[in-house]
């Protein structure tokens, strides 16, 4: 199956993944608004649909999906910090549309190596040492048996301790800060969100932000800004709750 | 003389011509010519002379045995009109059931230079252990150091039995990466014209 | 005609001497007549006489490729006025020192009798392949029988050379492990129980 025909029904796209792919990278759909995680769907239901598992339709799909999720990510995360490469979303764009091109030419490779091969059959030849060769002698010099002990007792011995700290890696619960916000919003109608996670972990920025979009879509919060990059601005809604309204949100968080 | 028929027996060149066709009969991998020379004690010059005759003598069509110039060096090989009578003695195992997964990594390999597993994985998109494993055992591929770093994941290059199974004088053999799939920016305007017949 | 002066052209024969040029260029053993006739798809008694022809042409003084006759059959080999030039081809600068993978490797052949590579492989937690045909081709391993059942892997033991290059009497004199419990089998339940702790 050709991932790139694979029909999508979005929200925001409607169509084959290949025509979203363009859409994105002539900027036509914002890929804020693409469902990344639908596509994700749309394609393990196709795959559901096999009996086989295409291995080379899985890889390809993974890495265009990989491509456009980090573009999205880019997108959605301003890189203040510089720890991610600093690629502006349209740079992001050009550099997928270069990976798409660099897979694309892999896949060319690969034909013209099974084709060169395909014509390299009729020629042979001989794979080792000629049957009446002179015996290749490879004179070691005089070794110390007290080497091999030590290779062995090397092999023998504890390994170091291995660290685990890669381990730590994980991403915090989302609810811990859906309650931190709901918490800092009962106390003030808006805050700046990009003060309230200053000194946050990548990671957990991240997740920050996906409790912001949690507390978004479920109507508690708006959020603000002003352009792209400028600081996220949170507001409480006023779902009726009488509660005397405080400074504007440049008040700072404690 | 007891060859008065030998031509080629008149050159002064013949005596090394014939110590390059023992040195290479009994080879294990093609010779570059500077292998030749030192192995000769002759100068390098001379022997691409001598290599030349050579070419002459065992060319395709003439001799059951072909001098080619391979893998960065020489090396004697069948006739392709012998390949079916090859073919029922000898066998393949280097590039029997070569899958589409393993040409992949190879051009990855071939065209990138010394790269690791996880770099192979990133541009095929899957993990590719077992196929690196393979491609190792047949000798298609050798580990080249590792990246750099304390626990730097290890590096593979091809081999010159890559070069050598695909016929190629040396990996500057292959077709320029850029001019496979077409020109710049093939895939671009592929998606392009298919966002142009789309209705708004 | 472009070739007027190959005498051989003419010999209805030419076309079986140059399969079998090709065959004896590919093959590294000695091939049988039969072998040959097999492979050419040609009577026994043809392939004979082609080989007869062959010897002329490929014969010591005259062509540094000589066709020979030895148990088994018929082989190429180097002419005997190429034999300082070959042997310049195969010599090797002595080596001062095995790699600390051969040397691994061998220390634990040599420590615990015959091991499979799976088995050192385990235990050194990296993959010995190449390593293990290094030293077979340097002879200071050799196989020494499979393990039992079906499809064993093939053991190695070390070499009576292994011994020479370390000054070692025997096996015996090797340097003993009194704090690894000093016996083969407490050693290998060490490095076994090792292996499993390490991760995949």
């Amino acid at each position: 199956m050709s991932v790139r025909e694979l029909e999508l029904d979005l929200d925001a796209f409607e169509g084959p993944f290949d025509l979203l792919l363009t859409l994105v990278l002539r900027e036509e759909v914002p890929l804020v608004e693409v469902d990344v995680a639908g596509i994700v769907i749309a394609f393990v239901e196709r795959l559901a649909e096999r009996e086989e598992l295409d291995l080379d339709a899985c890889g390809e799909f993974l890495v265009l999906v990989a491509s456009l999720l980090e573009l999205k990510a880019r997108s959605l995360f301003g890189d203040e910090d510089g720890e991610l490469e600093e690629l502006a979303p349209e740079e992001a764009a050009e550099e997928l549309a270069r990976r798409l091109e660099e897979y694309r030419r892999i896949k060319e490779a690969a034909l013209w190596l099974a084709e060169r091969l395909a014509g390299e059959r009729d020629r042979f030849f001989r794979l080792g040492p000629a049957p009446l060769a002179p015996p290749v002698e490879r004179r070691l010099a005089p070794q110390d048996p007290a080497l091999l002990a030590a290779a062995v007792r090397a092999l023998a011995a504890e390994p170091p301790q291995v660290s685990l700290k890669h381990l730590e890696l994980r991403f915090p619960p989302v609810t811990q800060f859906l309650e931190r916000f709901r918490a800092l919003l009962k106390r003030r109608s808006r805050f700046d969100f990009d003060s309230e996670v200053e000194g946050l972990s990548r990671i957990e920025q991240a997740v920050a932000f996906l409790a912001l979009l949690d507390l978004c879509r479920s109507g508690e919060i708006s959020i603000d800004q002003v352009r792209p990059f400028a600081p996220i601005r949170v507001a409480r809604e006023e779902t009726g709750r009488s509660e005397e309204k405080e400074a504007p949100w440049t008040v700072r968080s404690a | 003389m007891d060859r008065p028929l030998r031509l080629v027996a008149a050159n002064p060149l013949d005596a090394l011509a014939r110590t390059l066709e023992s040195l290479l009969v009994v080879a294990s991998q093609p010779l570059s010519v500077d292998d030749l020379a030192e192995a000769a004690a002759d100068d390098g010059e001379r022997v691409e002379t001598a290599l030349g005759l050579l070419g002459e003598r065992y060319r395709e069509g003439r001799s059951g045995i072909v001098l080619e110039e391979v893998a960065g060096g020489w090396a004697f090989r069948a006739s392709r009109d012998a390949a079916e009578a090859c073919g029922r003695l000898f066998e393949r195992p280097v590039e029997r059931g070569l899958s589409q997964a393993a040409l992949e990594t190879l051009a990855v390999i071939a065209y990138l230079g010394p790269c690791s597993r996880p770099e192979v994985a990133r541009w095929r998109g899957v993990a590719v252990d077992s196929v690196v494993a393979g491609l190792v055992e047949r000798g298609l591929i050798a580990e080249a150091g590792r990246e750099s770093g304390i626990g730097g994941a290890v590096r593979y290059r091809t081999t010159p039995l890559f070069e050598r199974v695909f016929g190629l004088e040396s990996l500057a053999a292959l077709p320029r990466l850029e001019e496979l799939g077409g020109e710049d920016g093939e895939i671009r305007d592929r998606l392009e014209a298919l966002a142009e017949r789309r209705p708004a």
